[in-house]
């Protein structure tokens, strides 16, 4: 009986997680709540993603009433995929988060951050699984307003502004989304995504649906951090609590470029997005992006600032699947937004570990911690390797459809572009092999001991996961293939 | 087309941009937050005018009328609303932390004190 | 209206700025009204004219109430300003008319809430009927963001028995 | 301003009757303008107007912030509990036509309870808000 309500409970117990938490007022049980929560999440979402595959999209209307007048969930290969990222990538942190919150937290605050997390992981989960526009919106809301706090509970003062600037940015996106949904309401006079798309055909090419097109283009963008609205992304992720930038970096974004994606192929449709110019635009944008971002994060002098430049240099090369809007471009792009969500959720995890070790993650802190503490040193190297996309590793596997896409469409040298850009990501990923191998540890360091296990085994196992999803690459790759034929296959 | 049937809309238009402008032009953190709230409160208009049917009622449905408003973007916009409050309580409680640390609520000046921090432990 | 709102950018005292905050949300709750928003216009002014001005006061108790003067040159907040001015008159001029009864709006979804609705759920106020039964899980996601927001300002601003950072 | 003679006792006289207006828009809200949050709102406004007369920690003592902050998680979980209900009785989530056997009674009792459980949270959030501005600027805080 439970099992067909799978799609609700998904999301709804993560939410009601955390009223739990803070009735608990107590960290430890409340901590308790939010593994439970989200461990179920995790499974029901490994449920859904296997029920979608043999039988097809799941459709879950609230309250009985039917779409368009009620509120409609709706699973399907694309977003039972981006299920299993975000709650998986949830269930792997909240372990993580005991040591790490005691360590970087007080001691009184500690339940509400698990409430903030709870209530960013469901807002996610929400966002990804809903079949309404407007529902999307207020699930974007409540992941959003968690976000800002999460990232502001940061000890240095620093989180506070970062904070302030996402939390202006990410309402002027998220206004800017309402606009657009807005738009398409008074055209179409429904809310529910798929019957916008049934109703969008005759409309295509009027000029509030391309405006439409344009302000859920800017709003999102703003959220998912392409290239000139990045910049309240690497303080952001520098200075929350390692935990909550190891849930944002590898989710947040991730889950935004899945709206987009929503948006794009399952509303407006391909051949609109194709007529508006749009690809070109976010083409530049995105080779743009991967080449200042990379530059950028190669001058860094702290690993998590590095990582979060080198987050918005990815999200380039996302979007630059997104553009080519070609099977092997929208396959790039999925699989992109997987690999590259594990694998930037383990580096930060690691960098997490070394903060609470070594006390920071600037760079001359890392000096010889190859040999103090190995296993999260190794760990950051495996998926750093995935990050540059070195055979055998996911990220690898991302960026072969990506060049494959490039070759596809007769443009070499994007490829090109590609693969010399991977060489940038070399040398920072270089940069803390030599700082933490090859440096002599300074004198006055403290002795670092290892990272203790309940941080050190999700990391690790996310680590893992990035060697792992790039041998057996048939799930995810099938996935994403599936994915992609469904976004162009027309409505969702 | 005529110029009466979109002023509803060029309204909302001006009272949007006027709101953004505020945001993206001003220093003072405070004054940024009641220039978005005034963003949003802009896009109420765009949802809720063309709503409106001229000789329409509230939507509260009753014997003596017959034609009534739009109620959906009603609901949309309490939702709205509510989200609007949220953040700005949000985003002033961040401020109110800010200016505990940092003694100022201008975004210039938190800036130089920053970089000034940085300078400091880069030496 | 729009006054009041080009007097919010010019003036630099916060309080007044905030007060004319004020002054601008019951204007807009007089505008809804008068569009049969009701619901809305009473949630407008409660919220608007209320609540966020005894927040902003409250924040400025603790902020203090000048503006410096700005610094940077306004062109190029001027300038993305007109952008989107343009894109959204762009966008405004081909959709219905006001106050159309054959637009989409009036034509699709809503016919069902504004006959039915009443007999469905025993609810005269559609707006109610709307917002707590059809779209019953959109409200539960607004009741999650005032608590959302509720949780966030009391980890930011509970006093923290820990020391502070020293941070200079 | 504890000493205005005139401001204590028009407020002693309001408040009750905010609190009434609040409890009028809750259960009104099916037929005129309002529902659980306006109602909310009303609610914390009372209790704000209370202690801006009599001051922030006789306001504490009368609703303190332990209960607030319950109040807050509780018409969440009431709402959340709602949509539980409708699981429970082999309907869909928030699914109201169960929960009664006239399927329009249900909807109502849904609908009434939803309300409960928004009008909880919003009165316990706002006055929460409230507090923490308010006891920030004094040195005061919880406890």
């Amino acid at each position: 009986m439970t099992f067909a309500h799978l799609p609700a409970l998904e999301v709804v117990v993560p939410l009601a997680a955390a009223p739990v938490a803070v009735l608990l007022r107590r960290a430890g049980p409340a901590w308790a709540v939010a593994t439970a929560a989200f461990t179920f999440s995790f499974v029901a979402a490994l449920l859904l993603a296997a029920e979608v595959a043999a039988n097809g999209p799941i459709s879950y209307h609230f309250g009985s009433w039917p779409p368009p007048w009620g509120i409609e969930y709706r699973v399907d290969a694309l977003s039972a995929f981006v299920l299993v990222l975000v709650s998986g990538v949830a269930a792997a942190v909240v372990p993580y988060s005991w040591h790490s919150v005691a360590a970087e937290l007080p001691r009184d605050q500690a339940y509400l951050f698990y409430a903030m997390y709870c209530l960013c992981g469901a807002g996610l989960l929400g966002m990804t699984v809903t079949g309404d526009a407007f529902n999307l919106f207020v699930f974007m809301e409540i992941a959003s307003l968690s976000s800002y706090v999460l990232i502001a509970l940061g000890r240095d003062r620093r989180a506070l502004l970062a904070a302030y600037q996402y939390l202006i940015l990410g309402t002027i996106g998220a206004t800017f989304f309402v606009i657009g949904v807005g738009l398409l309401y008074l055209m179409t006079g429904t809310l529910n995504m798929a019957d916008i798309a049934a109703r969008l055909p005759p409309l295509a090419g009027s000029r509030p649906v391309l405006a439409a097109l344009a302000f859920i283009t800017v709003g999102v963008s703003l959220k998912l951090a392409l290239f000139p609205l990045h910049f309240w992304l690497p303080n952001a992720y520098a200075y929350a609590p390692s935990s909550a930038t190891a849930l944002l970096a590898a989710t947040a974004t991730k889950v935004s470029v899945y709206v987009l994606l929503r948006f794009y192929f399952g509303i407006f449709g391909l051949q609109l997005v194709i007529d508006s110019l749009m690809p070109q635009i976010l083409l530049v944008l995105s080779l743009v992006a991967i080449a200042s971002a990379s530059l950028v994060a190669l001058w860094q002098s702290d690993l998590k600032r590095l990582f979060a430049w080198s987050s918005v240099a990815q999200i380039g090369y996302i979007m630059l699947g997104v553009s080519m809007a070609s099977p092997e471009g929208l396959t790039a792009a999925v699989v992109h937004l997987f690999n590259h969500g594990i694998t930037k959720g383990a580096l930060f995890l690691l960098a997490g570990g070394i903060a609470l070790r070594a006390g920071s993650t600037a760079m001359s802190c890392l000096h010889g911690l190859g040999r103090r503490i190995p296993l999260t040193s190794l760990g950051i190297v495996i998926a750093g390797l995935s990050l540059i996309g070195v055979p055998g590793t996911a990220g690898f596997v991302s960026k072969w459809y990506l060049v494959l896409g490039a070759i596809e469409a007769g443009r070499w040298w994007l490829a090109g572009f590609v693969v010399a850009t991977s060489l940038i990501a070399v040398a920072y990923v270089w940069r803390f092999v030599e700082a933490a191998y090859l440096d002599e540890p300074g004198k006055a360091a403290p002795e670092p001991e290892e990272v203790p296990r309940a941080m050190l085994v999700p990391a690790l196992a996310m680590a893992t996961a990035c060697v792992v999803f790039g041998l057996y690459t048939s799930w995810t790759v099938g996935a994403a293939q599936r994915a992609a034929g469904l976004l162009l296959g027309g409505s969702p | 087309m005529s110029f009466a049937s979109h002023y509803s809309y060029w309204v909302t238009v001006l009272l949007m941009v006027a709101g953004l402008y505020i945001v993206i032009a001003r220093g003072n953190l405070i004054k940024k937050l009641v220039g978005l709230s005034i963003f949003q409160t802009s896009v109420y208009l765009l949802y809720i005018a063309p709503g409106k049917l001229i000789g329409g009622t509230a939507p509260i449905v009753s014997d003596l009328f017959k034609v009534y408003s739009n109620p959906l973007p009603h609901v949309l916009i309490l939702t709205a609303i509510v989200v609007g409050i949220a953040t700005i309580a949000l985003g002033l409680a961040i401020v109110v932390r800010i200016r505990e640390a940092y003694n100022s609520i201008e975004e210039d000046e938190i800036l130089q004190a920053d970089q000034g921090a940085d300078r400091g432990a880069g030496a | 209206m729009a006054a009041t709102v080009l007097a919010i950018i010019l003036q630099r005292n916060l309080y007044s700025v905030v007060v004319l905050a004020g002054v601008y949300s019951f204007l807009m709750a007089t505008v809804l009204v008068a569009l049969d928003a009701v619901d809305v216009a009473m949630t407008e002014a409660s919220v608007g004219a209320g609540i966020s001005t005894v927040l902003l006061l409250g924040a400025l108790h603790l902020c203090g109430g000048e503006e410096a003067k700005p610094i940077h040159r306004p062109w190029l907040p001027l300038a993305v300003s007109l952008a989107v001015v343009a894109a959204l008159i762009y966008g405004t001029l081909g959709l219905p008319a006001f106050s159309d009864p054959q637009s989409a709006p009036h034509t699709h979804v809503v016919p069902r809430y504004l006959k039915q609705g009443p007999q469905e759920t025993g609810v005269p106020n559609v707006v109610t009927a709307v917002l707590a039964s059809y779209r019953g899980y959109d409200t539960l996601g607004e009741t999650m963001v005032v608590f959302t927001a509720g949780i966030g300002v009391i980890a930011l601003l509970r006093r923290v028995r820990r020391r502070k950072e020293p941070e200079r | 301003m504890r000493r205005e003679p005139v401001l204590r006792v028009v407020g002693k006289l309001l408040i009750p009757y905010t609190l009434l207006f609040a409890l009028y828009v809750q259960f009104h809200g099916d037929f005129g303008p309002g529902g659980g949050f306006q109602a909310g709102v009303i609610a914390a406004s009372a209790i704000i107007f209370y202690a801006l007369i009599f001051g922030l920690p006789a306001a504490r003592r009368l609703v303190p912030d332990a209960v607030v902050e319950t109040m807050g998680a509780l018409g969440a979980l009431i709402y959340l509990g709602v949509g539980f209900a409708g699981l429970a009785l082999g309907g869909n989530f928030l699914d109201y036509f169960v929960l009664d056997a006239d399927p329009v009674a249900g909807q109502h009792r849904g609908i009434f309870w939803v309300e409960i459980g928004v009008l909880v949270t919003v009165a316990g959030v706002m006055l929460k808000i409230f507090y923490m501005f308010a006891g920030r600027g004094h040195g005061l805080d919880e406890r």
